[in-house]
């Protein structure tokens, strides 16, 4: 079973991991506490880093206040198009959530190996990009200081929101996303918080450690039922994705609009979140690799894998652009008909061309193996598919907005500053938590790691209980001593 | 509460040690590890975990409040929208299955605490630092009497260290 | 053992606030309930309606026919009061006495003495409004007064109170309470000091009952939105 | 808002008899607006009692005053609708002889006139370059000592008063006044009458303007008659037009003849595109005066369009009741309209479509513009000592050409009595604000027999301290007031004022007045006017230039000779041929266009021989290949500085130079462009000017809220052609184009029930059996009876013409804000420009007129096009797709079959917007309905205006048509106070009251009994969209085409 028996030149590991082998660079359970708490001291490009997001959240901010105060006239919207960059945004956030859970939970349950290193990164990812999503149904409202009628609480009016409408819908599958995917989140750092807390010894950090880590011994009995537990919110939270997704794409399918009123939406929106949100995975995690030199964690195998499933993803998006205009070729309504050959050629040919280019060309050249292992390019083709999932929104939300059944009322949309603004402040939301969190908690889960590697052995080949299980690599005399 | 606490730095002697101190029936065993290592809980002969029954249960407690928040809303003031019925059951399957899951989820994490007797303010009895990195502790809670027996067979297996606690 | 429950008390502290928070919610809370300004003239109704017995309708002479229920104009008030000035003597309403808020009334309707009429310096009496819906709710009184709706059902018994304070809590939910659970006269008869009789139906007191409703017990009204809101 | 308790008092003396009705209507405070964002608990305010309560009057009902309209000279009869001493609404008088009823969107926006924030609130006096506000006292004395003067000086001869023309007593009254201090007649001045046409009705019928009778023709020819646009009597023409057209099969076919389709051309089955003052030849070649094949050439005909012109010859001849009709300004103006009324007298139209026998006396004695040019030119002479003008504009209405300005600064004593701050007034020596119309007392003679009344419906919005009168003087009472102080003149003016002068010489008296009040008209005849002074008989046309091209000017169908741009209702009203609005735009032939490489919205500077101006292109296919059009109206300026008008830190009682904040500055007045030059009529000379035109290199995107001009086979406003009225259904059901036959009904159903949804039958399953639609009020036996009725509306688009006036009606009673104005944009980096907020669509009107062309795709000239108009509001699905949606039931459907907007309840998601198929929902995007902010539609005291019965929106919400929802509640209302059911057709909504053309019908739909459940039964009914399956409540009516051969078919 074994693939590289002989040694290697020099004793120097080669870090070409085996499918038995996960981390060959990793020798034992202390090495994997040393380098990855090793990473949280904060640095000097880090605390530059954070100065630049919270700089950004402060535009957006300021930008909000004045669209509050003068009215949302300050946007750019121009009747008919009524939604325009905030519900593009939105989407794109919530997309980009996605694929975190999909990554933590989904492949926990399929038992996909390459989830180990990364799914730590992709779960905080999600939680603070839902936190970031959930933001825009708010702010693009007319009357934002009334977002609360959204949610169904006893009042003295006697009256309830519409449970017909798609955005109620909204309300309970985000609302419910954010808890669930917090909570997978928290339960997972448990016992990383744990060891976290036995290495420090500034009593003050321990003691808030302490608390967080809710006094976990790594006990027989914690870990029986944790692992069950872990199981199943990765069950719940699986399904959930798909919903969630779905019912935000609900917002569209329900509407009469022409190029909303789709039945493909739900899987060609889930398709379309866990491919914008491997390209987000990628725009993290590389750098972070680099710059926490993780490289022997989040491996060749590991990109590689993540590569193929981009890949995969980004053909069933092409597939269901191509569905989108077959279905209006087919259909035989000029309103969609009319409405598709002005997306692709006419006033919004520009934005469609955009989408098509980065979601559907650029990540054909996934299929040679030389590019999915080489993390430059998968970092700038990352980049790509985030301008293009943004762009598929807004193709998605605009032109169709824009060019409805009534001829009289067609319309054109240009952005303002307090648009980009308030995009720009997104981000800088989203990165402030991304940054704060990879400072202070383990950016890799570091109990998960110590299962896939091979414990110290007394006797390493005991005929009585076969302790190989996890993957120990004969080659490799296990205990350092 | 008082006993033996024995480190091991290697799994295998800390997983014989586990059987033989089962078979002295010396006392109740907690053994503390790093990662979860399934050996234990062959060695230990631990029950499988009760949380599921806790997820089942109030799961379906969600799915049923799911249905009923948007039936009884629609209902209590009943106003028709866009020529639909007053409660349509379909799109409210959509609050049956999000309820289900969050009350579903949140019941399975809080099971897991009560099960796992956390959160615990004290984690100093019969605990280590080691056991969080890289060793492997086994904890007898032995009666005063029998404690040298249970100090034997650790340190019989190897254990790094050996030492009585109250 | 006792640490631990330290822990377990933080959900009970949740389910409180949010008990509270409902509590609040379903209260109807109000910021003008029971308020009850200082008038300029403290003018009395109990003497006005329980001991001359004068019909509201004589000074809100628009409350049948109009959204606004009508404010007495000053004229109204000296055509009476230009007899009847500040120096009361002895009667049934009480001894002999000199009036403070007459002799502001006369005042501000610039009249002389008894019998003068007004003078050309007469200034409306600025009184400060206690019942107001939001400018986005049209209550039409001439609705609920004609359904015969005592005027006591939502002002509170006015002819019992010598300052006149906001009896309702004027919220949605009060409105909306009455409109579906319905109104009944009964007890809108009461409140109003009718002991009800044989005789002291609505119809008896002048208040008209709509033919579209039967004589049902509880008078239920629409609840439609654009019923209020328009 | 609901209304506060009427909030009035008393004005001094309230013994004086008679005046007694309308002196307490004096508003000390007002209802705050409402603002639907305003919380629960606030400062509930104070109470203000009267302190005599008004008779006839309950607070918080309306009072109805009848009253004469002054908007233009027809003088349509008025209803004037007021609340709590505030006029709120006009509408038309529907005992009144001339308008039946119908009011048009200028008549409408009076109100704005009345409320205008730039009104002048006190006398004024120029003192070296500095204008001060003054007393009334001290205004008459100034007054009097400049006629003193006057008299001494010997120039009392010379005097020139120019007043906005107007019948009725107050011209013979001027003239008495002027005869006595030794002054000549008055001019009765008014720039938008057709001098040409008055001189050929005086020649040929001998009256000035008889009755057109649409009615009674078989064939309506108009040789650029726009009679449908404000030349003559707007609104008879137009109702009389509409009733003609509503015969349908029988109804006359109408071809117009000239080098621009108006709205009236728009309106024709066949257009007829000569080149200007070509109208002459084709006129004498069907009164057989030369060959219909010359005429082609001639007339600068495309070949393309000989066709439809022997089409013309062959229906002239066969007319036995023609009705042609000539409004060609040219030089060869009155020759063509002449030869119009010959084709007249040739075709049995004396008697039976032209009426000399009801003569409309509104255009008696207007002078005609030489009249005005000679009097300048007496000015620049210095012969003239005293000049007054009352209303009029000469200095923005006469070419700068004519360069008034110069000959004006030569008078001594300049007095203006206009209450606007308009150019004329600037360059005045004294101001005294006369009155609004709807202020004041007086009277006119629309029709002969027919006398109608003016009286004031309200007090004087702008109070005085003034001892003169219980009032501030109108100009009648300031000129009687200056008579007495002169011992000399004063015993010809024995009446205290001006209103018991009118009593005096009113037929019974006080009490005949009394009695004739109420309906505000009266059987009887005022003494006929000095009849009209001789016109020339030749044109003065100088040379007019030259150029490739040939300017056409023509008067603003809103906006008149400009003196409807300081109202923002006018102002924010897109023109209904060009769509667009609070700006000026050359319309030029697409393929000229192309030829010059000129694009939708590039700046062109047009020149010609008198000046030059520059403004945005626009396209239009209705434009002689050869022509350039450009409306008069905007480019009012002030000669001084002009600060830019900022709402938010500006002073009440700065005065708004320039015509006032909503005009001044905004596009161009094309008369720079004209040369002085009169044709044989008197009339200003408007269509001969050569023209030759450039790129700016400048573009800029026209605040037109036109999105596409084409349907795209969509099938929105649909036509039928007038041979396939009464064919048999044809086997397609589909709504498409012209569909021959009776139309589809499945919709019936729909319309019978509140909740459509039960029409539906299989597809309607969920509202089928105990599925909730039987629930409380959306029960039908429920005992609250909502679900009884459905309430619904028909457009008859045979009828529509696509004035507009709908729009305007809608706005004065919904509240609707204006947002065109340059400062209600956004603060921060945002162009302040006119019209911004309509260029990007946040246009507010609840209901738009589309004007969609159909034939001529590729916009070729000569080739015909068919204009259709269909006025477009909210449908009130039966099945609406904006409800479920939302996700607080801020927009649902109510059991009456409303499509309920909650504007409190709205948080502002605008998903209804994007899910609503018609886009008739709009947003505030500002707060445009909040006191305090920039963006404020409603500045003091135009707030005065808003309806009390209508919540005004705050910034954030959805708003949109509500079927007059508050007309529906007050009707309920009255009913159960009477202890009735709600009549059939008891009430009706602002627009279908408003419309001249009767197009628009509103009831109950349910209710057999109601005129428009009998309507929607017709064979040309059709749903917009049915296939979308919304069962909408708004049913429209084809629009009828004749001459159908004519048209290009119109097939997308």
């Amino acid at each position: 079973m074994a693939t590289s028996a002989s040694p290697f030149p020099g004793g120097q590991r080669p870090n070409i991991p085996s499918a038995a082998v996960k981390f060959p660079a990793i020798k034992d359970y202390e090495q994997v506490d040393r380098e990855i708490a090793g990473t949280l001291g904060p640095s000097l490009g880090w605390f530059a880093a954070l100065g630049i997001a919270i700089l950004c959240l402060l535009v957006g901010g300021s930008c909000w206040t004045y669209q509050v105060y003068e009215g949302l006239g300050a946007a750019g919207y121009q009747p008919p198009v009524m939604w325009g960059v905030y519900i593009v945004t939105f989407v794109f956030w919530i997309g980009i959530g996605h694929a975190g859970t999909l990554i933590s939970a989904s492949l926990y349950l399929f038992r996909a190996g390459f989830r180990t290193s990364i799914y730590r990164v992709s779960e905080a990812m999600t939680v603070f990009a839902v936190m970031t999503a959930g933001l825009f149904p708010i702010l693009h409202l007319g009357r934002p200081w009334k977002f609360f009628w959204l949610i169904p609480y006893p009042n003295w009016r006697l009256i309830w929101p519409n449970p017909k409408s798609p955005l109620v819908w909204d309300v309970f599958a985000i609302l419910t996303y954010l808890t669930i995917s917090s909570t997978f989140l928290y339960i997972g750092l448990i016992p990383d918080i744990a060891i976290l807390r036995d290495r420090e010894t500034n009593p003050m950090r321990k003691s808030i450690l302490a608390m967080l880590s809710l006094g976990w011994r790594n006990s027989d009995r914690e870990w029986r039922h944790f692992t069950r537990a872990y199981l199943f919110l990765a069950a719940f939270a699986t399904p959930l994705v798909l919903s969630v997704h779905s019912v935000v794409s609900f917002d569209f399918a329900m509407a009469l609009t022409p190029g909303w009123h789709a039945t493909i939406f739900p899987p060609y929106f889930v398709a379309g979140a866990i491919f914008s949100g491997i390209g987000m995975v990628f725009t993290i995690t590389i750098p972070l690799r680099k710059a926490f030199h993780l490289e022997h964690y989040i491996t060749l195998n590991d990109l590689d894998a993540a590569a193929k499933l981009c890949l995969f993803t980004s053909t069933v998006v092409g597939l269901a652009y191509l569905t989108e205009f077959q279905v209006a070729w087919m259909s035989g309504n000029h309103f969609e008909q009319d409405y598709f050959w002005n997306r692709v050629f006419g006033q919004w040919a520009w934005a469609a061309w955009i989408m098509l280019i980065c979601n559907c060309v650029l990540p054909l050249s996934l299929w040679s193996q030389k590019l999915r292992r080489n993390p430059n390019w998968l970092f700038i083709l990352s980049l790509f598919i985030n301008l293009g999932m943004w762009f598929e929104r807004f193709v998605i939300v605009v032109p169709s907005l824009s060019h409805e059944f009534e001829p009289w009322q067609w319309g054109a949309y240009q952005p303002t500053f307090v648009d980009y603004g308030i995009l720009l402040g997104s981000f800088g939301w989203f990165f402030m938590w991304f940054l704060l969190f990879i400072k202070q908690l383990p950016v890799m889960a570091m109990a998960e790691i110590k299962e896939a590697l091979p414990p110290r052995m007394a006797h390493p080949f005991d005929d009585e209980h076969d302790l190989t299980a996890g993957g120990v690599d004969p080659s490799y005399e296990g205990g350092a001593h | 509460m008082q006993g033996v606490l024995g480190a091991f730095s290697h799994l295998d002697s800390a997983v014989h040690a586990v059987e033989d101190l089962r078979k002295s029936k010396v006392g109740d065993i907690t053994v503390f590890m790093p990662t979860p290592r399934h050996e234990f809980e062959h060695a230990l002969h631990a029950p499988p975990s009760k949380v599921r029954y806790f997820t089942l249960a109030f799961g379906l407690a969600g799915v049923t409040f799911g249905y009923w928040i948007p039936v009884w809303i629609s209902d209590y003031w009943p106003i028709v929208v866009g020529g639909k019925a007053i409660a349509t059951w379909v799109p409210f399957t959509i609050f049956a299955f999000e309820v289900m899951v969050l009350i579903g989820g949140l019941a399975t994490a809080f099971a897991m605490f009560g099960l796992a007797h956390i959160p615990r303010l004290t984690t100093t009895v019969g605990y280590d630092a080691r056991f969080s990195s890289g060793h492997f502790g086994v904890w007898v809670a032995a009666d005063p009497d029998r404690t040298d027996e249970a100090m034997k067979i650790l340190s019989k297996h190897g254990a790094e260290e050996v030492r009585r606690e109250r | 053992m006792t640490k631990r429950r330290k822990w377990t008390a933080i959900p009970g502290l949740l389910a409180l606030a949010a008990g509270a928070v409902m509590l609040s919610a379903y209260s109807g809370a109000s910021t003008s309930q029971k308020s009850s300004p200082v008038q300029p003239i403290a003018f009395p109704h109990p003497v006005h309606v329980q001991k001359l017995g004068m019909n509201c309708l004589y000074c809100h002479n628009a409350a049948n026919k109009s959204m606004d229920p009508g404010l007495p104009a000053v004229s109204t008030c000296i055509g009476c009061h230009n007899l009847i000035g500040p120096d009361r003597p002895a009667s049934d309403l009480g001894p002999a006495r000199k009036s403070a808020e007459l002799a502001k009334l006369y005042k501000f309707a610039d009249v002389a003495g008894v019998g003068a009429g007004m003078g050309p310096n007469a200034k409306p009496i600025p009184w400060v409004r206690i019942h107001k819906v939001p400018e986005y709710v049209h209550f039409p009184h001439t609705r609920h007064v004609n359904a015969g709706v005592t005027c006591q059902t939502c002002h509170g018994q006015i002819q019992k109170m010598d300052r006149v304070y906001q009896f309702a809590s004027l919220n949605m939910g009060w409105c909306v309470s009455c409109h579906v659970n319905g109104y009944s006269a009964k007890e809108g008869l009461e409140a109003a000091g009718y002991e009800t009789v044989p005789g002291s139906t609505p119809a008896a007191q002048g208040a008209a009952t709509p033919a579209a409703v039967p004589a049902a017990d509880r008078k239920k009204a629409r609840y439609d939105c654009a019923n209020c809101h328009y | 808002m609901t209304a506060p308790t009427a909030i009035t008092n008393m004005t001094q003396d309230i013994k004086k008899p008679g005046v007694k009705r309308r002196e307490f209507l004096k508003v000390l405070g007002l209802s705050t607006t409402a603002i639907a964002a305003t919380a629960c608990s606030e400062d509930a305010g104070h109470l203000i009692p009267y302190l005599v309560s008004p008779d006839q009057t309950v607070p918080g009902v309306s009072t109805y005053y009848a009253s004469t309209c002054r908007e233009c000279s027809a003088a349509c009869g008025l209803i004037v609708e007021t609340r709590d001493g505030r006029a709120i609404k006009i509408e038309g008088n529907p005992d009144h002889p001339l308008n039946h009823g119908a009011l048009c969107a200028r008549g409408q926006s009076a109100l704005q006139g009345l409320y205008n924030p730039d009104r002048f609130r006190m006398p004024m006096v120029n003192e070296g370059g500095t204008w001060k506000a003054i007393t009334w006292e001290d205004a008459l004395n100034r007054l009097s000592a400049g006629l003193a003067s006057a008299k001494t000086s010997g120039k009392a001869g010379g005097t020139v008063f120019m007043n906005q023309h107007e019948s009725g007593t107050f011209p013979r009254f001027l003239d008495t006044w002027l005869g006595s201090l030794g002054m000549p007649a008055h001019l009765s001045v008014d720039f938008e009458a057709d001098s040409a046409a008055i001189e050929a009705n005086q020649r040929s019928y001998g009256v000035a303007w008889p009755f057109l009778s649409f009615k009674d023709a078989d064939l309506i020819v108009s040789f650029s008659a726009d009679f449908l646009d404000g030349w003559g009597a707007n609104v008879p023409q137009q109702l009389d037009f509409a009733d003609a057209r509503a015969k349908l099969g029988d109804a006359p076919a109408f071809v117009y003849v000239g080098p621009r389709r108006s709205l009236t051309g728009l309106n024709a089955d066949s257009w007829i595109a000569c080149k200007p003052g070509g109208e002459l030849v084709v006129a004498n070649a069907l009164l057989g005066k030369g060959s219909v094949d010359q005429a082609v050439t001639d007339a600068g005909l495309d070949p393309k369009n000989a066709a439809a012109l022997k089409k013309l010859a062959t229906l002239v001849a066969a007319s036995k009741h023609i009705l042609a009709v000539s409004g060609v300004r040219g030089d060869n103006a009155l020759d063509v309209a002449l030869a119009a009324a010959e084709l007249n007298k040739a075709h049995g139209a004396v008697g039976t479509t032209i009426k000399p026998a009801q003569p409309l006396l509104g255009f008696e004695g207007i002078a005609h513009t030489d009249q005005v040019l000679a009097a300048v030119e007496k000015m620049r002479s210095g012969a003239v000592g005293v000049a007054f003008v009352r209303g009029v504009n000469p200095a923005h209405a006469l070419p700068k050409a004519a360069n008034f300005a110069d000959a004006f600064s030569k008078v001594g004593f300049k007095v203006s009595f206009t209450s606007f701050p308009d150019e004329t007034s600037e360059l005045c020596d004294l101001i005294i604000p006369d009155l609004h119309s709807l202020e004041s007392w007086g009277d006119a003679e629309p029709i002969r027999g027919t006398i109608g009344l003016m009286q004031p419906t309200m007090d004087p919005v702008f109070k005085t301290n003034s001892r003169i009168t219980v009032m501030a003087p109108s100009t009648a009472d300031v000129l009687i007031q200056v008579a007495k102080k002169d011992a000399a003149t004063a015993p010809k003016f024995p009446a205290a004022d001006y209103r018991s002068m009118l009593i005096a010489a009113f037929p019974g008296g006080a009490a005949g007045l009394d009695a004739a009040l109420p309906k505000g008209i009266v059987a009887g005849n005022l003494p006929n006017r000095a009849p009209r002074a001789a016109a020339p008989g030749k044109s003065t046309a100088g040379a007019m230039g030259t150029g490739d091209l040939t300017l056409i000017t023509y008067v603003s169908p809103l906006l008149g000779d400009g003196r409807g741009a300081n109202k923002p209702w006018l102002q924010e009203l897109p023109d209904p041929v060009t769509k667009i609005c609070w700006s000026t735009w050359v319309e030029i032939h697409p393929e000229t266009a192309v030829r010059l490489g000129i694009d939708r919205g590039d700046i062109l500077e047009v020149k010609t021989a008198a000046g030059s101006v520059k403004a945005p292109a626009f396209p239009y296919l209705g434009v002689h290949k050869d022509t350039i059009a450009i409306p008069i109206g905007q480019g009012h300026r002030s000669k001084g500085a002009t600060p830019t008008f900022n709402p938010m830190h500006q002073d009440k009682n700065q005065v708004q130079w320039g015509y006032g904040r909503y005009s001044r500055n905004l596009g161009v007045n094309v008369l720079d462009l004209i040369p002085v030059g009169t044709d044989a009529g008197g009339g200003l000379i408007l269509t001969a000017t050569k023209a030759s035109v450039t790129k700016t290199g400048d573009h800029e995107t026209l605040p037109s809220t036109e999105g596409s001009a084409r349907q795209h086979g969509r099938g929105i406003a649909q036509a039928i052609n007038v041979e396939d009225l009464n064919r048999p259904a044809g086997g397609d059901e589909k709504a498409e184009e012209s569909l021959p036959g009776d139309a589809s009904h499945a919709f019936l159903p729909g319309l019978r029930s509140p909740v459509a949804a039960d029409a539906q039958g299989d597809f309607g399953a969920p509202t089928a059996e105990n599925h909730g639609k039987d629930k409380g009020l959306y029960d039908p036996n429920d005992i609250r009876g909502m679900a009884k009725r459905r309430w619904a509306m028909t457009v008859d688009l045979a009828r529509c013409t696509g004035c507009s006036a709908c729009v305007t009606a809608c706005n004065a009673e919904n509240n609707i804000p204006t947002v065109g104005a340059y400062w209600q944009n956004a603060t921060i980096w945002a162009d302040q420009v006119p019209g911004r907020n309509i260029a990007r669509g946040r246009e507010m009107n609840w209901i738009r007129l589309e004007r969609y062309f159909e034939g001529n795709p590729d916009a070729k000239f000569g080739e015909d096009f068919e204009a259709r108009f269909i006025p477009m509001m909210c449908q009130h699905c039966g099945n609406a797709p904006c409800e479920p949606v939302c996700p607080v039931y801020a927009t649902y459907h109510s059991p009456d079959g409303l499509n309920v907007q909650v504007y409190n309840r709205c948080v502002g998601t605008r998903y209804c917007s994007n899910n609503c198929p018609y886009k008739v929902r709009y947003f505030n995007w500002f707060g445009y309905g909040e006191e305090g902010r920039k963006q404020y539609a409603f500045p003091e005291p135009l707030n005065w205006q808003l309806n009390p019965d209508v919540t005004v929106r705050g910034k954030g919400v959805m708003e949109k048509c509500s079927f007059c929802v508050q007309r529906i509640r007050e009707a309920e209302n009255r009913a159960a106070l009477e202890h009735r059911d709600v009549q059939p057709d008891e009430f009706t909504v602002a627009c279908a009251q408003g419309c001249p053309s009767r197009a628009i019908t509103f009831g109950d739909a349910a209710d057999p009994n109601w005129t428009v459940a009998q309507q929607i039964g017709d064979k040309r009914a059709y749903h917009v969209f049915e296939e979308l399956n919304t069962y909408t409540a708004v049913v429209y009516l084809k629009k009828v085409n004749h001459l159908a051969s004519a048209v290009t078919a119109p097939r997308a």
